[in-house]
């Protein structure tokens, strides 16, 4: 037993944090937000070519780094510290997991190589549904001969209108839950495929809509069993959860250290008010969120390793992700809205960075379920 | 105790409610539930326009004295008046500045020159006001004030530098009121001046301060050797804080009521919205819609209670807290907002940045808890001068 | 309108405050909360013989002093703030309220006087229901000739075991929900009642069960039409808790003067803790808590007014005590634990009087329902 | 970072587990789950009887050094100790300040006499030890010591006077460390020793505090002319405070793994109360149940994070925050509790004060945010050490 970064661990993420710093800087960041695309392609290629953080937890067999989650969630904990603007979360987080999890061997061997090499590819499986799981899937599926024909509609899909590739989940017409779904992957040049970008308050991150118009998919597009696909997806998700929470806690470091650095700037009524109880007391408890939080997303970062490979522990994995994300969600939202206290009327403004991350913040935490959603979920384990 | 208001008063609201379904149609159906915080950049001429329309139904200052040109209303009209007002929707006030701040003051302090100078104006709709009074530097600290007034005895007026910020409405005022420092040596509340300054004027600029919400409705405002005449100081050089903390108490009264109104709008379409997506069926979410309601029910009591007391003999306590109650509660519904958008309230209308109403409470009532003074400020004076706790240990 | 205490209606709050500061003084609870009946019967008898206390809002027609809600709010506030052990709020808020509401003149005309004279009177209505309401009652009846059988058991009846008059609520066998709801109004003598005192963590007020088997009543005893009180059950339930919530605003007022006090003349670092923000910021909140729930409670007391004269704002009723009691029961509580915690460790000890107020706000947080469940209540007026 | 143990300490895990089933009977088995915070004073000379059958099996002073006679487990192994007493719900510990307390400082501070003359009896669980700590003006300012300790040349004794209070355990303990005021004339942490002294001695006198819960586990002790040997004094005089502060570090460490386990049989209960009274069908309660075992699964989490930690270079943000985490946890389960019980949280077990187990959790978790450093200290601690932000004023 032993909870702490290995040193290659900790050379990770201090390489991660000093890239970041240096190449997310606020001013790339405001750039990459409202640039077209929304993140700043040349920035990509390096993160692909010089840091190979794409590859990070892909099998060798498949070009990739073949290291852990541990790994990938100290970066991506940096990467929330930041503000990174990329499709990291949606090519990595989930479109990677999902082809890790469900994919087949051709399938892992034509995606993940381009992966590798920067491109794009995102996960769509819900639409309007308050659900994170293979509940909310709502675009049907129905056979024509050895193909599959999917209509409906896709919503909030992380990078959708860049994605280069996307992993479907859909469902038998008629089903209902958790039965009937199944999971596809594909090119995003096919005939049938709408998307728009959806402009949001969050500009760090970009989503999309994706409507599917007798998308028609042949049996090499089918990631695993054709309707079983219940338990890859809901592994996905807590996969990509786990991920999220790690760049909560991270984004919760940040607007911790700004409020510090700002109160002891700040002076009023003859002091600093870093010097005042009640900034100290909003700044310890901001501390406090987020030492827990880090505690939170790391155990939840070796549970995902376990259920990667199948390990003892893997069975833990929706409840580490619960756990993680039920506390990363309240706890950014309160720690960026205490940023915003503490800095007084300069966090109102567009100029100071704040805002940002309180943006941020909510929605990381509506996405893929808040704290509510996530303790709801705990409790049916724990008491039905 | 009673609850009841009399017929008489009845008889008003059914007279004001009526005034505005006859006159808030046409040209003005457009500004229905517009123009109020977060929101006050928008329409500024129609409102304008509008505010000539108040005054010529005679609906301006109904709170000021009739020997003045107001309207003389009781208590308990203006709180039906600003109730009806804002459950109408009509739309938020360009000349509140003008009538609840500036007017009163004058009426309180000002020359009989001054008043028959701008109180016309001001009754009228014709002439808008901004508050020049925070410090870039000052912040909570309000009498830490870097502007200085210095008398020119060559030109006979006082000029103006400095610079004043979290001003609203600057660029569509006409005048700003603004307390700088007369003597140079002074410190903290001692030895400040209440300026009455034109803002169309070389030495005065007014730069727009980009929000949270990507709009721009508070600003900076620079005065680089302005000009104001001898006659517009109000009161003695060195009695400007006196003249503006007797003009921070006309910030607080009978307009709280119209203010819930507005917050209870926000609030009906809130349930609505919550009805509508099915976050009504949510068990958490209804334990937060009724937090909120009840709220702001109590909200309305304590402002009753606020508005009748003084008889009582008690200090008044529930006048003390009403600031950080409110917003704590305002904020609290943003986020309820948000929270029932659920994953849509990153969704926004339109790029680059146009917000929804609610997207825009979400943001916008996060300066609730800071502008008049922060939660922590208010904190603090509701144990000082609500509790007799002792003052805050100054540097040695 | 005017929302202040007349001059009258200040001069019974301040007469009751000063009654109750020296006759309630701790000493005073200490000895009555461990006595054998809970109270103090000669203060009762004071109440009754020199305050006219339990006269307060009966009828001058019945011997009472025929006034209102507010003047009976400010008395119970007072009440709350001493800790007052008696059986006020049994008699007065419970079987008062009752007979008021439900009771038959000839009822009325027998037993109001017998309350003002300070006879000991409540209401037994519930067993182990989570329930609030009508729908909360579990003891049954069965006609009998002219006679109701009644069988069944009854907890949480305040002052049960001292009662000289009980009002029982009961269903008609087989009944559901808020029908067949009967109410009852008896001496405590009768064959059939058996009574058990509970002892209680808040020792300043008694609890009991009481047991009834085969308690046969006539026709005399039944208070409104049969099978159909559960409209008066809920209405004298309401009337009761804004008087709880009454007691609750006052306890708020004494634990901030106790914590104030106290942090003004304690030491640490050189300086009283009354000076640090952490306190001073605790206090406040307490302040705001405190103040708000007089604003709840007063409002309260004026719509308690409207449902006994059937006023025009009558129907606000069970929304107006839902307000009252869901603010206060977690103001009063978290004013206790905060009081608890601006004492430090004396706070913790038996001697001081903080653990009493602290008891008594989880207590009362409890009866007649706490936050949550008003909170639901008021939910399903304004969403279903 | 990896989360299994080795095989060899699931070895040993089976080891300790299978000697406390069997031990942890007759005799015993009914102090399972007794002893522990807000029950200390059950039982005591069972469990004194229980800590020479610890001792007996080599179980008392386990992660103590070998070279002084403990069993000098690994960290790990230290950790599935507590784990497993504690899930076994062996009982609290009466011997718990002498090992986890006394005995460290002294093996880090003490003289050879000194070791050789205590620590015997702590390993056997013969004799145990209270803490002289706090006084009642001290508080939270831990160096406000007014007791003194006066050096008798006649008697070639120490004499000491004063007062300490919370010292739980008190009317049970052979010893006391005692930090007293060496130098009269010294302030606040400044010219203060660390004395040890026998408890049986007339000029030591205990009296117990009635607490909130009715009961007495803490004690009040008065000092009138105690006698301490010159050589019971640990350091020299002026090194009290390093001693204790020292010893304060020992305070934090591997036991909170026990702690927890010992939370994890309360929430176990609290649990089993929801679904046998129904209110785990309540979606609020559910919401706060499954809060709770979150809260307490991080809290496991952030403790494997400090005691893997350093390594990683960094100051131990997770160690600061966690007097601060766990108090507050176990005092909103104290809440939980007695919220799932509803109405029926006011009614005894027996008159005149036997509170159940969850009312007695209620009421006595408050005390976890008070004792060791109340919240509010902790946070301060948290922002000047953790932060960096200012120290509090001191008035002139």
């Amino acid at each position: 037993m032993d909870f702490a970064f290995t040193e290659e661990q900790q050379m990770i993420r201090d390489t991660a944090a000093a890239f970041l710093k240096a190449s997310s800087s606020s001013a790339a960041v405001r750039a990459a937000m409202v640039s077209d695309k929304g993140f700043d392609p040349a920035l990509w290629q390096s993160i692909c070519a010089d840091m190979y953080w794409q590859a990070l937890h892909i099998p060798e067999q498949y070009g990739g780094m073949g290291l852990g989650y541990v790994e990938l969630v100290a970066v991506l904990e940096q990467m929330g510290r930041y503000l990174l603007c990329a499709p990291y979360m949606s090519s990595v987080a989930m479109a990677t997991n999902a082809l890790l999890v469900a994919g087949t061997d051709a399938q892992k061997a034509l995606y993940l190589p381009q992966i590798i090499e920067g491109k794009i590819a995102s996960l769509a499986f819900n639409s309007a549904s308050r659900d994170w799981d293979a509940c909310a899937v709502s675009v049907t599926y129905r056979r024509d001969g050895n193909d599959f024909i999917l209509n409906g509609n896709y919503r909030y899909v992380l990078d959708g209108d860049n994605a280069d590739v996307m992993v479907f989940a859909a469902r038998d017409e008629g089903s209902v839950g958790e039965n009937g779904i199944s999971l596809f992957v594909c090119p995003t040049d096919l005939n049938g495929i709408e998307r728009a970008a959806l402009p949001t308050m969050d500009q760090t991150r970009r989503q999309a809509t994706i409507t599917v118009t007798n998308l028609r998919l042949d049996e090499s597009t089918v990631m695993g069993d054709v309707g079983k696909a219940d338990k890859h997806l809901n592994k996905i998700l807590d996969l990509a959860t786990i991920a999220l929470a790690a760049e909560q806690a991270g984004g919760m470091q940040e607007v911790l250290d700004m409020s510090v650095e700002y109160s002891k700037s700040r002076s009023q009524f003859g002091r600093t008010i870093a010097g005042f109880q009640a900034i100290k007391h909003k700044a310890a408890d901001m501390m406090l969120r987020g030492e827990v939080a880090r505690s939170a997303v790391y155990y939840a970062a070796c549970i995902a390793d376990e259920a990667l490979n199948d390990g003892p522990l893997a069975n833990e994995l929706s409840e580490a992700a619960s756990i993680a994300k039920s506390h990363c969600s309240e706890a950014y939202f309160k720690n960026a809205g205490e940023a915003l206290q503490i800095h007084g009327g300069v966090g109102f403004t567009w100029e100071y960075d704040v805002h940002l991350y309180f943006k941020r913040a909510k929605a990381s935490e509506h996405f893929l379920g808040g704290s509510g959603y996530h303790r709801e979920r705990v409790a049916k384990m724990l008491l039905d | 105790m009673k609850l009841q208001f009399s017929p008489e008063d009845e008889q008003f609201r059914a007279e004001i409610a009526g005034w505005l379904a006859d006159n808030l149609v046409g040209e003005f159906a457009q500004l229905k539930f517009r123009g109020g915080p977060g929101d006050e950049h928008m329409f500024p001429e129609e409102r304008k326009a509008w505010e000539r329309k108040l005054a010529e139904g005679g609906w301006t200052c109904v709170g000021w004295p009739k020997e003045v040109g107001g309207r003389g209303l009781s208590i308990e009209q203006q709180v039906i008046f600003f109730e009806e007002y804002a459950r109408a929707g009509a739309p938020g006030r360009m000349g509140h500045i003008g009538e609840g701040l500036a007017g009163p003051t004058l009426i309180a302090f000002g020359s009989e020159e001054q008043k028959s100078k701008y109180l016309p104006g001001i009754l009228s709709g014709t002439e808008f006001w901004c508050q020049g009074y925070s410090e870039p530097s000052a912040g909570s600290d309000l009498a830490n004030v870097k502007t200085k007034a210095r008398f020119d005895e060559a030109s006979g007026k006082w000029q103006i530098n400095g610079q004043k910020v979290w001003t609203s409405l600057a660029h569509e005022s006409e005048y700003c009121f603004v307390i700088a420092r007369t003597d140079p040596e002074s410190k903290a509340h001692k030895g400040l001046g209440f300026f009455l300054i034109k803002m169309d004027q070389p030495g005065v600029t007014v730069r727009p301060i980009e929000q949270i919400t990507g709009t721009s409705e508070f600003n900076e405002v620079f005065f680089d050797d302005a000009e104001c005449a001898a006659e517009d100081i109000v009161g003695q050089p060195g009695d400007g804080w006196k003249v503006a903390m007797g003009l921070l108490g006309f910030e607080r009264g009978v307009s709280t009521l119209g203010q819930q109104m507005a917050f209870q709008n926000e609030l009906n379409e809130v349930v609505k919205l919550a009805k509508d997506n099915g976050a009504a069926k949510d068990p958490l979410i209804r334990q937060r819609i009724a937090d909120a309601h009840i709220g702001l029910k109590i909200m309305r009591y304590n402002s009753l209670r606020m508005l009748s007391g003084g008889s009582d003999g008690s200090l008044q306590k529930e006048a003390l807290i009403y600031k950080l109650y409110w917003a704590t509660w305002h904020r609290d519904l943003g986020e309820l907002a948000v929270d029932i958008l659920g994953p849509e309230a990153d969704i926004m209308v339109n790029a680059p940045y146009e917000l929804n109403r609610l997207q825009s409470l979400f943001l916008f009532t996060r300066s609730d808890t800071i502008y008049g003074g922060t939660n922590q400020i208010q904190r603090n004076i509701i144990a000082e001068r609500g509790l007799g706790m002792p003052k805050e240990l100054r540097p040695v």
